[in-house]
């Protein structure tokens, strides 16, 4: 489905973004100023940055341990985000420094991650059970890999919001590995999509590196869903650019096929396109500008507040510690 | 003010009915609970009552029962969720431990899961190894969860309207032998913020600290005991997180000798970790070594007959506690 | 698929010897001689009977909580089962009065019983993989409720098995129950079978009444996992003739509902086939009162043995305990 | 016997080829150990050497993981299964504790469930609340559970060797921060039965009880107390079950003061469940309360600069046994 030219310059923004925070925290890692294990989206963005283009903001958003892209485009804030990579207090996790994996914004519906993967299908199934007993129209979404689509926790949450018909959308980053596992010994369906007809899901396959296939396809799930319709399970083809984690020999892949998978940077694709629709790119070149002072700012920001301590270890372990 | 005598399952059912009458955001799923009421009839005629809106049953289907409710919880509702048999905590740990009790900490402490997990716990009837285990001491270190026990249908009842009202996740563990326990409830029962022990009985040659379904076998020693001369103090912590180290420590420091009973088997209970708390910090107070009075260090066999090899007995806390008076200094008082 | 008639014959004597033994018990119950919980299988024998007439001995079989027939049908002693009815140190679990529940015979291939339902599923895909490993090949079936089928297991171990092409059958029991929650309540598929989609697994749905049914089934399932070509899920409609346990208020069915499904006793179904093939009425008195003969001997081997005590209670929890 | 200073990932990896070359039924599965050869190395290499069929990737399924391996080793096949993370343990709970630990008992001792879980536990490196636990304490009452916490690289060898070839499930914790660790491996290693403490230094001052990651640790606190002229003996439980309480119990009787540590959080740690069977069976010779130095109570910060104020320190153990040293009455020696 075709995204407004507005949209897609939004999108356009997003990325850039994410990107520019991923390779600021890889300099930080270099120089040793943050030691958080990354485990970077780069290559897909898209998806993602398509999603949160069909949500509210109101609309609750389960992301993966990639989910750098997910989370700035649902709305968190980037000095936060930065705040948590450098152990700031100013982050969003008040420096417990879960950084990427654990950021969290109630005003953006950002609600969360599952350290152990596969917790997000019941959360997200929850979530949107938990707004459906509310009476309010709000969606879950729950980003995932394809490796984490064999926990048991996938078909527990498929059947019951099936079943209940709850506002809820499954977008899988079919990514082709987890970790060194590639999708095909994990499992013996090509298609993650597949899984959907055990259930009388709903399901669609679309190309991840394209933000417009992804916003398409999330839109409509989101109808269905806030009609009351039922859930959705999406599909997004995608590629790992770069490793598992920084670090990862890598040595499960050809040199060939991380080259191939350079070439369907969505980056790119979402330059062709507002190309296509008469951006120049003068414009796009304004948004990286503006886009790098942002992040000077918010790297400033995040500087600015003290590094958490002992203090902070016992914070937040019960409601009476709500800040 | 006025009381009645009912059991412990009609408190817990009143305290479900005071709730999400009180609270329209208050919603129970799990397993038989709708039409059934539950295969312990706790949730009667709540389907009834409410609609199958608020009241509902899940597939077979645990980490959904327990990780829904945490998803749900996150979006503002505030769901009860009962787990059949709490042995089934078993198959949704990870999401008790490392989503309900850990989700506040690990996400920077900008939401709040008001969740309560019901689960029956406890020996009763002849279930067997996969159906009657008490479950409070894998809760110890749940630092983000509290983890109650009540034993009588008073606190059933009072103590389920606070874990409902709390803004954190709670484990409500209730013990199957008490179901048809009955007891005085008031008609408006006080809704304290969890967390006090409940001293039970005064006394001052021993205190009894019991848990569960052991408070009502500590209260009949500390009787008999009276007969013979020896004064028994009990104390209920009626749960696990958070414990009322306050009024535990305060009796042991007035009393000296401390013997400690539950139900669940001795290594690795419950009360292991309570006397390494005591002695840790008030070794001279003690005039004896602590007593464990617990279950068998063995599995619950299915064999119903077997089961009384299993439990702790009457005879078996007076017989530590007789030596538990006997041994030790004399009084420093 | 035909059996023969020597293999109906015996059909109908192992169904004939767990109807007796689950009467008995019931007696026993009522006469407060034995204190177990027993959920009877009357009405569903049919599946566990045929599916072992297509079992080799030494095929392993993960039976479900309402399994007499299941594991009469793989060779479980009659006094061993009786004797954990009535807590005997001679019974299959020494007296642990596991009864029903849990009997163990390696001799027969029968492997136990998991209390928390859906543990069979990742444990009887692990047995085919044992089997696997160990280069023989004896097959892993196991019997379950539908309402069971709604657990996490189910995935993990249906996608694993279908993936390395595990000898595996999975047989459900579909009773249209879970204790008192109907199917349709528990999930949105009418049929369990088109579960196996999701993992590009065979699937079968038989008439679980009909014991030739549920052999034809069974042994065609047989031979695709003995010939190295992966699992099978087959659904077989039955009907639970009596409540979830003994004591069951059935509140949640009709009377009438009730009433038709005694209709489908497989015992009727298996004398009308006998019948059809010239067996006559005399040939299956003389089983019945041979079965009452072997019951009552049972019976009373069983109670020869003493009852287990103190001592048994820390039996066997470990491999220096093994008797 | 000659011997090699090697890490205890290289012991892990050698106990893993000997058995499996001595045994055709050893199999391992896991999560990357194949080809990628574990996250954390340990399986490095091999997948070459024995092939696909004995060495294999599994899909992200914990429950299939640890299910699957017990089904396996019913059928007779004598399995490794790795949790990359213990952490996962939570996920597999029920295959753990009522699948693996149970099967015997339950079904009439009449099958061996020859399984080994291995799982890397312990706080490493800044992975936050889900991925940094220990856990010996949920195994305290799992009755026909082994479970084993090596801390050296001998005892990884040895103990892994000796595992594989028990007819009981094992839990094999391994603990991230030792994989690094160096130390003296015997050509041939003697594959001791499961279930003996190891007293690594002798004293006569206090007696330091220290699992896993914390034994290296007490080994540093005695040495420095040595030269204080506090003499400390250092014992090392190497699991949780079976317990070497004759190990333990005879040198808490001849020197009277005992401090445990281990790197999990203090309340409900291994510790308590230990102190409360010393205290429990002789009080009268302890000369001081048994201290704990163990863990922060909370969860463990994502922020690896957090770490170093969860986890006990050298420091802690030495403030600890001075002042266990100083307090109480003199020897009764
Ligand atoms: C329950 C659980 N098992 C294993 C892991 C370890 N782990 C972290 S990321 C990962 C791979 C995930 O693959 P996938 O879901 O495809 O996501 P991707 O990393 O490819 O985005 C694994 C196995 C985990 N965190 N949780
Ligand atoms: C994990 C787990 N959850 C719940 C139960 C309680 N329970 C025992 S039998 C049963 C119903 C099973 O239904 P189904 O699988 O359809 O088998 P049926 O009883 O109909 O033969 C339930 C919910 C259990 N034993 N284990
Ligand atoms: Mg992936
Ligand atoms: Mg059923």
């Amino acid at each position: 489905m075709e995204m407004t030219v507005d949209q897609l310059l939004h999108a356009f923004r997003i990325m850039e973004r994410s990107i520019l925070a991923e390779q600021r925290l890889l300099r930080f890692i270099e120089a040793g100023d943050s030691r958080v294990l990354l485990h970077s989206g780069r290559g897909q963005e898209a998806i993602g940055i398509g999603a949160c283009a069909a949500l509210r903001d109101d609309d609750m958003l389960f992301y993966s341990h990639r989910g750098v892209a997910q989370i700035l485009a649902k709305g968190i804030l980037l000095d936060e985000l930065i705040g948590d990579f450098l152990g700031r207090i100013g982050g969003a996790t008040g420096g417990l420094g879960a950084g990427i994996v654990h950021a969290v914004d109630p005003k953006f519906g950002v609600m969360g991650s599952s350290g152990t993967l596969g917790g997000g299908f019941v959360l997200s199934a929850g979530a949107a059970l938990g707004a459906a007993k509310l009476g309010d129209d709000r969606v879950s979404i729950h980003l995932f890999g394809e490796g984490s689509a064999n926990r048991g926790t996938f078909h527990e949450a498929a059947n019951a919001a099936a079943l209940w018909k709850l506002p809820m959308i499954w977008l899988c980053e079919n990514n082709g590995y987890s970790v060194s596992v590639p999708h095909r010994e994990a499992t013996c369906i090509e298609d993650v999509a597949q899984r959907a007809q055990a259930y009388d899901m709903p399901s669609a396959i679309v190309d991840g590196q394209d933000v417009e296939a992804v916003y398409g396809a999330v839109k409509e799930a989101v109808e269905r869903a806030r009609s009351g319709c039922g859930p959705t399970l999406i599909e997004a083809k995608t590629f790992r650019i770069r490793g598992h984690y920084e670090g990862d020999p890598q040595n499960y892949r050809s040199k060939d096929e991380i080259a191939a998978a350079k070439l369907k940077d969505p980056q790119i694709l979402v330059q062709e396109r507002l190309a296509a629709r008469g951006v120049g790119e003068d414009r796009l070149e304004a948004i990286r500008q503006e886009e790098r002072a942002h992040l000077e700012a918010a790297v400033a920001t995040a500087m600015s507040h003290a590094k958490a301590g002992e203090a902070q270890i016992y914070q937040g372990l019960l409601a009476g510690d709500m800040s | 003010m006025s009381e009645r005598i009912i059991s412990y399952r009609a408190a817990l059912n009143e305290a479900l009915v005071e709730e999400m009458e009180r609270d329209e955001r208050v919603f129970l799923m799990g397993q038989d609970v709708a039409k059934f009421g539950g295969v312990f009839a706790v949730s009667k005629g709540l389907q009834d009552k409410f609609g199958p809106k608020r009241v509902f049953d899940t597939p077979i289907s645990e980490t959904l029962i327990v990780g829904g409710g945490v998803g749900a919880a996150l979006a503002g509702a505030r769901p009860v969720v009962e787990l059949q048999y709490a042995d089934f905590a078993l198959v949704a740990m990870d999401e008790i431990l490392n989503k309900a009790a850990k989700w506040r900490y690990m996400h920077g402490n900008r939401q709040s899961v008001p969740l309560v997990i019901r689960a029956a716990e406890g020996m009763f009837g002849g279930l067997g190894p996969e159906h009657s285990q008490s479950f409070g001491q894998y809760f110890w270190n749940a630092f983000g969860l509290k983890t109650l026990m009540p034993s009588t249908p008073a606190d059933a009842k009072s103590m389920l309207k606070a874990a409902i009202r709390d803004d954190d996740p709670v484990l409500f563990l209730e013990n199957k032998a008490l179901y048809n326990r009955r007891g005085p409830v008031p008609d408006e029962v006080e809704v304290d913020p969890i967390g006090k022990a409940s001293t039970i009985r005064n006394g001052t040659d021993l205190t009894i600290i019991a848990w569960s379904s052991m408070v009502a076998v500590a209260l009949k020693a500390a009787e008999a005991l009276a007969e013979e001369g020896i004064s028994a103090e009990v104390i209920d912590p009626r749960g696990v997180r958070p414990l009322d180290t306050a009024t535990i420590f305060n009796s042991v420091d007035r009393i000296g000798r401390v013997l400690v009973t539950h139900e669940g088997p001795v290594t690795g209970g419950l009360a292991g970790e309570l006397i390494a708390q005591i002695v840790e910090t008030r070794f001279d107070k003690l005039l004896a070594p602590p007593a464990r009075v617990a279950g068998a260090d063995t599995y619950v066999p299915q064999n119903l007959e077997l089961e009384r090899f299993i439990v702790p007995h009457l005879e078996h806390i007076l017989a530590a506690a007789r030596k538990l008076a006997a041994t030790g200094k004399s009084s420093t008082q």
